[in-house]
């Protein structure tokens, strides 16, 4: 490229014990939509936060527009004309929309101007959005338009958007895509990164892909099957799952008109959900985050109880009943929020392992802790489930994402669930992780468990169910078997068509 | 010969301009007057509870000759540390326990309350006298009853309005109370508080009167403040620790007012009237002479039963524990 | 430049080490202030820490007072350290202090002049009872309607200390007192008087509580499921309701064993130390001892220790008023030094600092 | 009892005067937990304003020169806990309960040569015409200039709240501070500007107490008119509106319930001294049994930066 937009050379960031980027160099083209490709931790969001000006490089130099680029807040960055999208949002629940977007430009103009320029650049490019709205009664599609919006409004000549595409359905996704080819053709790049190989496959120009902190490859993703971009990811070949058990068993758990109202100011109810799951079957449900999906873990695990009659463990009225009841009967959930929900923090692993085991594996006895019983149990887990950690007196929070995702998934399997439930198993986690969890799950259903796993993953979804439901706005879908949906289907069903007839007319 | 050790406790800081405050400068009149013949030490601010037993030991244990306990909550720890140290003389003030090597003293003050009584009454336009009385306790219902009775007697259309403030010292509540009682009609303010706080609210609103309390508060004169009472320890302090020097020291049970010097009455300012002075002054003789006693019958107490026949007057018995109010206060004393 | 680089894991070593940190500290900038107030700073530092212990012609007396003061410091920093371990904050352990010395009090004065040996024993289920009670008010409000409980428990000081003052000039005034507020004198009555164990030791019944709470909540916060909950709680709260706990029963639990151990403290102190409920009976010991249960690091054995070390200064402190004639505000500063020097060195626990230009931009 | 013997005119004057430090205080607290700090040391950011107010007043005879160096000097005290919890990220209920420990200490201290002096008045302000009106020009008109200024900063809160852009990012860091952070905002030094802001407010009330509604230095004069600041800003609802309302409503029960005790209404003494109290608690639990609270999101979290 003879004139790139942006140049990087040499950018290498040293966190203690982990270098998250060696001597990177690459160029992003003009009106290029250029895909940052990777494992977790290979180091593309510390990469991009250079760009953004939020981390310093130990080295290396950025040229921008040929001009020498060394940002030292974000505020340099957004001059310069870049501007980002982030990977976790950087929204605030409290404030409306407008103020939002205010937040995340130079020089704002005053508010009822802005709340203008709102309206007109969301109508432009097909992303609707009230200005006055507040951001924390929004859905995750519609905030990340609040972050979109709050881009575009500033003109951006190069817009990064670090894995934007996780908490879309399909059809948000495929409005998206045109959003940005749009841009394109108004002349701005796009810095583009995501797990889903499919999309970059379909949307962009150039590809780099990062391992371990190092570029280790540059192609056209249009020319390069997905199965070798994640080879070139990982630096393997990889396994596929085993086929999973046919036989299915009695009705283990059933949820009856499940409905409960929203536990916070920024929640989402559940409403009227129903479904049964058997032994050996795994339901899978899909839909954007926020429809209810932690509503709806916390109302099977027991951390909010719904009304009697409303949800039943092997033939028992469970409603009522706490999550230490329904684990000593054999329900065991796993929530999304590993740091905080599903594991403390700053508990080491032994302390974590009694948060949920403490019943079924005898390590309490009349109010006490058998805290050596304990530890062979959390060793158990971290060796059966190839946690890479020192040892079970670990804090949690030491655990990278994926190990510790492992211990959480595996502390409640090696607990030999008759129903296991989990929210985003494999969400953030990398891909031999991720099939190592899914086989876990699937081996579950083998012995005769029934399973249920919450997802917005649909390929994975796909890959260890049999039937299927989608979450909208607290509604549970009719669960359908997996083997009668494609794509298409499974989007009118996560975008609110409980009838899939009634959403093809709409359609 | 070494010197003798006086200690002193103090239940407020020595700055507060009050109660402490005289106390201290009883202290300071002992080192003045005894020059090194004397060694003084004290701590201030000692609270009543539990710690005021520790503190006293330890000023024993530091080698004191006579310790004054200055407040009536150092009655019983001042008892039980007299009871480990026979050698030691203590002095309690405002109790009423003593022992072989423990003394009481205290000053009447109602003698002197006798007077703001006659100068408010006369001085009162709207006829309402407001008090800021601290706690419902014989020493402070003394002080509301004298001052109530010759008020009445000067003018009997006066009112009292009582605001118990629960405390001896809060100079914030005080300033408080005070503004409340004026909002309430009342011109002059008698308080049972020792800080100036009263003082500075009824400067600040004009046209009321009010005293000085344990100290002269002469800051405030001529107006708001016309007169005061003073506490005057330093006769007593001197003469008792003369006492142990000249090894004469015994157990006593001092109550002295006006004619003893412990009560002092502060100038009266020129903002009383010419024969409201002369009459005040008066009264103050005739108390300080004997010849007149505040507590003179016929007195009637609030629930209307006789208390004093005609020309008797109260026994100190009756004083000590005085727990209800004269006929005309129209209020109650708060449980 | 420097800056901080959080710990994967807290520090051991750190957490053992900053306490030592921050004393000498404290020692250093306190003598510094004794210095700039004209006393020799090193005769107030040993008046401080080594007279109390050690003194020929005071040590005999004031050891033993160690423990009386540290004892209702660490009895109520105890219960408290619970509740802030669970992230309930409690600051209205003064009142609970007050309500439990005054219906302590009151039960046993009801058999005033009984001998029966019953009596204590009905004294420290009255104080507990009654320290519980009014921690419950916070703890009900916060369970049924949110009610911040920081704020309702201290209102609830200035509320049980126009009570304390009400009862001590009206219904528990000692009929033979000459009208004088204030109760009757417990020590004066043995079956009431909460009596030193062995003379001369300063071990009276509360300093016994004190030392069975320490081991009590430590075998709870280390051994004991419901000690799990309240550190997870605490901690996580979100994995606590996960993990099944209640949240609403560690609020009640929690408020209600540090309003039960304040409680004691006052029934243990208005029937020795003190002696009678009066007007200023309380002397900020419900206040001291959140300080105590943070200078613990929250942790039974570190509020022992803390207790002692308060305890010290308190002692040491009067024997410096006395002695050298410094006042006692600076010993009440000295006392915030000390905690702002442990929370200031603390970070190391979790920290460490990294020098250099490397960095967060 | 005689209620009538109450005069209206004084009574709301004096509502004023009793209820500006409360307001001072509560609306700098406000700002400060908007951007998402919890400072419980409010009573000791008070009391070294009242102790430097007074000290500086009688030592200078002015006033006004007592409320600068008030608003200076707590400002400063402040940032002792700024430091403590935003650069060693200390526990921030433990380190305000430690400010209120060594403000009362160290106030003590400086304070005892001043004790039993007396303050140089501060001026009421004249105000031609309004303060000549008949009843309100009494009750609304005819006060020091410090209560003027302490509706002014509840006006400029407000405004500056709500339409300014600073004060939308104050918001925005009380709210998410991982967010703000991302944006670039100096979440740190935002903070740190809150608490210092907070500390002068709070230097300004303790001063008004000891210069103006007492007047005298005392130790521990502020009792306790700092937590029931941290409370009206629960009471409040985060709002400046609420605060000021809140600040009078206390103000307003505390001096009725003198006048009452004045004029002899027959309720006991106890009840009346303890219902600024009971009232305080009172409106907590109204207020939060209606549910929604609007605390800032970040409210006593400490925040590190990690990227
Ligand atoms: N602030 C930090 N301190 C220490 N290490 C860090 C920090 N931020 C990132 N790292 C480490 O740097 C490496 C790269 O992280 P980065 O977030 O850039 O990965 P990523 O490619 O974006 O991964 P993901 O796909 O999970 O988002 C990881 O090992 C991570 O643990
Ligand atoms: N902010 C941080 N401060 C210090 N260490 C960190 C930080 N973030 C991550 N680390 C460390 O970096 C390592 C990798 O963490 P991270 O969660 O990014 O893992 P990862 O590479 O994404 O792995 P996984 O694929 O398992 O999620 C861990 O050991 C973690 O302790
Ligand atoms: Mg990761
Ligand atoms: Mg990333």
């Amino acid at each position: 490229m003879d004139d790139p937009l942006l140049r990087i050379d040499g950018l290498t960031k040293a966190y203690p014990g982990v270098i998250a980027n060696s001597d990177v160099s690459f160029d992003i083209g003009r009106s290029e939509i250029h895909a940052l490709l990777g494992e977790n931790g290979a180091g593309k969001s510390t990469l991009v936060k250079m760009i953004y000006g939020l981390v310093k490089p130990d080295s290396g130099t950025m040229t921008l527009d040929g001009n020498p680029y060394r940002p030292a807040k974000p505020s340099e960055a957004r001059q310069g004309g870049v501007a980002m999208v982030f990977q976790h949002f950087s929204l605030f629940d409290a404030l409306n929309v407008a103020e939002n977007v205010a937040l995340g430009m130079e020089t704002p103009p005053p508010m009822g101007d802005l709340a203008r320029q709102i309206r007109e650049v969301s109508e432009t490019y097909g992303l609707p959005l009230d200005p006055s709205r507040t951001v924390g009664t929004l859905s995750a599609g519609e905030r990340q338009r609040v972050e979109i919006i709050r881009c575009l409004l500033q003109d951006p000549r190069l817009l990064i958007m670090d894995e934007p595409t996780s908490v879309l359905t399909p059809q948000e996704v495929d409005i998206l895509f045109d959003t940005l080819r749009q841009l394109k053709s108004e002349g701005t790049s796009i810095l583009y990164i995501s797990h889903k190989l499919e999309e970059i496959r379909a949307l962009c120009d150039t590809a780099t892909i990062l391992r371990r902190g190092k570029l280790v490859d540059t192609c056209t993703p249009a020319d390069t099957t997905a199965r070798e971009l994640a080879e070139m990811m990982v630096g393997t070949t990889f396994a596929t799952p085993e086929s999973r058990a046919t036989e299915k068993g009695d009705v283990l758990l059933e949820a009856r008109d499940l409905s409960l109202p929203a536990p916070g100011a920024f929640g989402t109810p559940l409403r009227g959900v129903t479904f049964e799951v058997r032994g050996g079957e795994v339901l899978g449900i899909g839909g954007v985050a926020g429809n209810g999906q932690d509503e709806l873990l916390m109302a099977l695990s027991g951390e909010r109880l719904s009304a009697p009659g409303t949800l039943f463990l092997k033939g028992q009225d469970v409603a009522r009943q706490g999550p230490a009841f329904r684990r000593a009967e054999g329900l065991l959930t796993g929530p999304e929020e590993r740091l905080g929900h599903a594991a403390a923090p700053d508990m080491s692993l032994t302390e974590n392992a009694v948060l949920t085991a403490a019943l079924r594996k005898g390590l309490v006895k009349s109010g006490f802790i058998n805290w050596s019983k304990t530890q062979t149990f959390a060793e158990e887990v971290i060796s059966h489930f190839d946690v890479r950690t020192p040892g079970p007196g670990t804090a949690a929070r030491a655990l990278s994402g994926g190990n510790l995702q492992k211990f959480v998934v595996g502390r409640e399997i090696a607990q030999n669930p008759d129903v296991l439930i989990l929210n985003q198993p494999t969400w953030g986690v990398d891909a031999a992780a991720a099939a190592f969890i899914r086989q876990s799950i699937l081996d579950v259903a083998a012995r005769g468990g029934a399973v249920v796993v919450i997802s917005q993953d649909l390929g994975e979804l796909m890959e260890i169910s049999d039937r299927f439901g989608a979450l909208n706005e607290g509604r549970l879908s009719a669960t359908r078997p997996v083997s009668d949906l494609d794509t298409e289907k499974i989007g009118l069903m996560m975008g609110g068509a409980h009838d899939m007839e009634v959403a093809h007319v709409h359609a | 010969q070494d010197p003798v050790t006086a200690g002193f406790i103090y239940v407020g800081p020595v700055g507060d301009g009050g109660w402490t405050y005289e106390h201290n400068q009883g202290r300071l009149a002992v080192e003045e007057h005894f020059g090194d013949k004397v060694k003084t030490i004290f701590q201030e601010s000692v609270p009543e509870g539990a710690d005021a037993e520790r503190a006293i030991t330890q000023m024993a244990l530091s080698g004191a000759d006579i310790i004054f306990t200055t407040s009536f909550g150092y009655m019983d720890p001042t008892m039980a540390v007299a009871e480990k140290f026979p050698n030691v003389k203590f002095e309690h003030a405002t109790g009423y326990k003593t022992a072989d090597n423990v003394g009481v003293y205290s000053a009447r003050f109602y003698e002197g309350r006798a007077i703001q009584g006659h100068i408010a009454g006369k001085m009162t336009k709207t006829n309402k006298i407001g008090y800021i009385a601290s706690f419902p306790i014989p020493e402070v219902i003394r002080g509301i009853n004298s001052a109530y009775i010759h008020a009445k007697k000067v003018n009997p259309d006066v009112e009292f309005s009582i605001i118990w403030a629960y405390t001896w010292f809060d100079p914030a509540k005080e300033a408080d109370a005070a503004r409340a009682l004026i909002e309430n009609g009342a011109d002059v303010i008698l308080q049972h508080t020792d800080s100036t706080a009263p003082q500075a609210a009824a400067q600040e609103a004009g046209d009321v009167i009010t005293f000085g309390q344990a100290s002269d508060m002469i800051e405030y004169a001529p107006t708001p403040r016309v007169s005061s009472i003073i506490d005057n320890w330093a006769p007593y302090y001197i003469d008792r620790i003369q006492a142990v020097m000249d090894g004469t020291w015994e157990s006593d049970n001092t109550w002295d007012g006006i004619g003893a010097g412990m009560v002092g009455i502060g100038e009266i300012t020129d903002a009383v009237p010419e024969d409201v002075k002369a009459e005040a002054l008066a009264l103050k003789e005739s108390i300080a002479s004997g010849e007149y006693h505040p507590f003179t019958g016929p007195l009637n107490k609030a629930d209307g039963s006789v208390w004093l026949a005609e020309g008797e007057t109260a026994s100190d018995g009756d004083l000590a524990g005085l727990n209800f109010y004269v006929e005309g206060i129209d209020a109650e004393i708060p449980q | 430049m420097i800056r901080l680089e959080k710990r994967p894991q807290p520090s051991r070593l750190w957490s053992a080490l900053t306490p030592v940190i921050a004393v000498l500290l404290t020692m250093i900038a306190g003598a510094a202030l004794f210095a700039a107030l004209g006393a020799n700073p090193f005769e107030a530092i040993r008046t401080l820490f080594w007279d109390p212990l050690f003194h020929p012609q005071f040590a005999a007396y004031s050891r033993p007072q160690l423990l009386v003061k540290a004892a209702p410091l660490i009895l109520i920093a105890i219960g408290l350290s619970i509740g802030f371990k669970a992230g309930i904050w409690n600051i209205g352990a003064e009142g609970q202090y007050i309500m439990g010395a005054i219906c302590g009090a009151a039960a046993g004065l009801a058999f005033y002049p009984s001998e029966s040996p019953l009596i204590f024993p009905l004294m420290i289920i009255a104080g507990a009872l009654g320290g519980w009670a009014w921690a419950m008010i916070p703890a009900i409000l916060r369970t049924t309607l949110g009610t911040n409980e920081i704020l309702v428990s201290l209102m609830l000081v200035y509320v049980a200390e126009t009570i304390l003052g009400s009862v001590s000039t009206g219904l528990l005034r000692n009929p033979e007192g000459m009208g004088f507020p204030g109760s009757r004198n417990l020590k004066q009555w043995d079956a009431a008087h909460n009596a030193e164990i062995f003379a001369g030791t300063g071990a009276h019944w509360g300093v016994v509580a004190a030392l069975i709470a320490v081991i009590f909540a430590y075998v709870m916060l280390s051994r004991h499921m419901l000690g799990f909950q309240v550190r997870l709680t605490g901690e996580a709260p979100r994995a606590a309701r996960f993990s099944g706990v209640n949240p609403a029963r560690i609020v009640l639990l929690c408020l209600g064993l540090s309003g039960l151990l304040a409680g004691m403290a006052g029934l243990f102190e208005v029937s020795g130390p003190a002696g009678q409920i009066s007007i200023d009976f309380n002397s900020g010991y419900g206040f001291t001892a959140i300080i105590v249960a943070f200078l613990g690091r929250l942790n039974p054995i570190g509020i022992l220790l803390a207790g002692l070390l308060m305890a010290l200064t308190y002692i040491g402190g009067e024997l410096a008023q006395l002695m050298l004639g410094l006042p006692g505000a600076s010993i009440q500063l000295f006392q915030g030094m000390l905690l702002f020097f442990l929370l200031g060195t603390d970070v190391f626990i979790n920290y460490r600092l990294r020098f250099g230009v490397k960095g967060v931009a | 009892m005689d209620l009538s013997s109450i005069n209206p005119i004084l009574l709301v004057a004096s509502i004023m005067v009793s209820a500006t430090p409360i307001l001072l205080a509560a609306i700098g607290e406000m700002v400060v937990e908007k951007a998402g700090v919890l400072n419980l040391g409010v009573e000791g950011m008070m009391i070294i304003g009242a102790v430097t107010g007074f000290a500086t007043a009688v030592s200078t005879g002015s006033p006004f020169l007592g409320f600068l160096a008030a608003a200076i000097a707590s400002a400063i005290f402040s940032m002792a806990f700024g430091l403590l919890t935003q650069f060693l990220l200390s526990n921030q209920v433990a380190t305000g309960l430690g400010l209120w420990m060594i403000g009362l200490g160290v106030s003590s201290l400086v304070g005892k040569s001043y004790e039993g002096m007396k303050s140089p008045p501060t001026p009421k302000l004249d105000i031609p015409v309004l303060s000549d009106l008949p009843v309100v020009g009494r009750m609304l008109f005819s006060h020091d200039i410090m209560v003027y200024l302490s509706l002014l900063l509840v006006l400029g809160v407000w405004a500056f709240l709500k339409f300014t852009r600073a004060g939308l990012i104050l918001r925005a860091v009380g709210e998410s501070h991982d967010s703000a952070h991302a944006l670039g905002y100096k979440v740190v030094l935002i903070r740190l500007a809150a608490i210092f802001f907070g500390g002068a407010c709070a230097g300004l009330g303790g001063a008004y107490i000891s210069l103006v509604r007492v007047p005298q230095w005392t130790e521990g004069m502020t009792a306790g008119i700092g937590w029931i600041a941290l409370a009206i800003v629960v009471f409040a609802s985060w709002r400046p509106g609420r605060v000021l309302i809140g600040a009078y409503l206390f103000g307003g029960i505390n001096v009725l319930q003198l006048n009452l005790q004045a004029a002899g209404a027959n309720v006991p003494v106890a009840l009346l001294s303890a219902s600024p109290f009971i009232v305080t608690i009172l409106v907590l639990v109204i207020i939060s049994a209606r549910g929604h609270h609007g605390a800032p999101a970040s409210l006593g979290r400490p925040f590190h930066a990690t990227t």
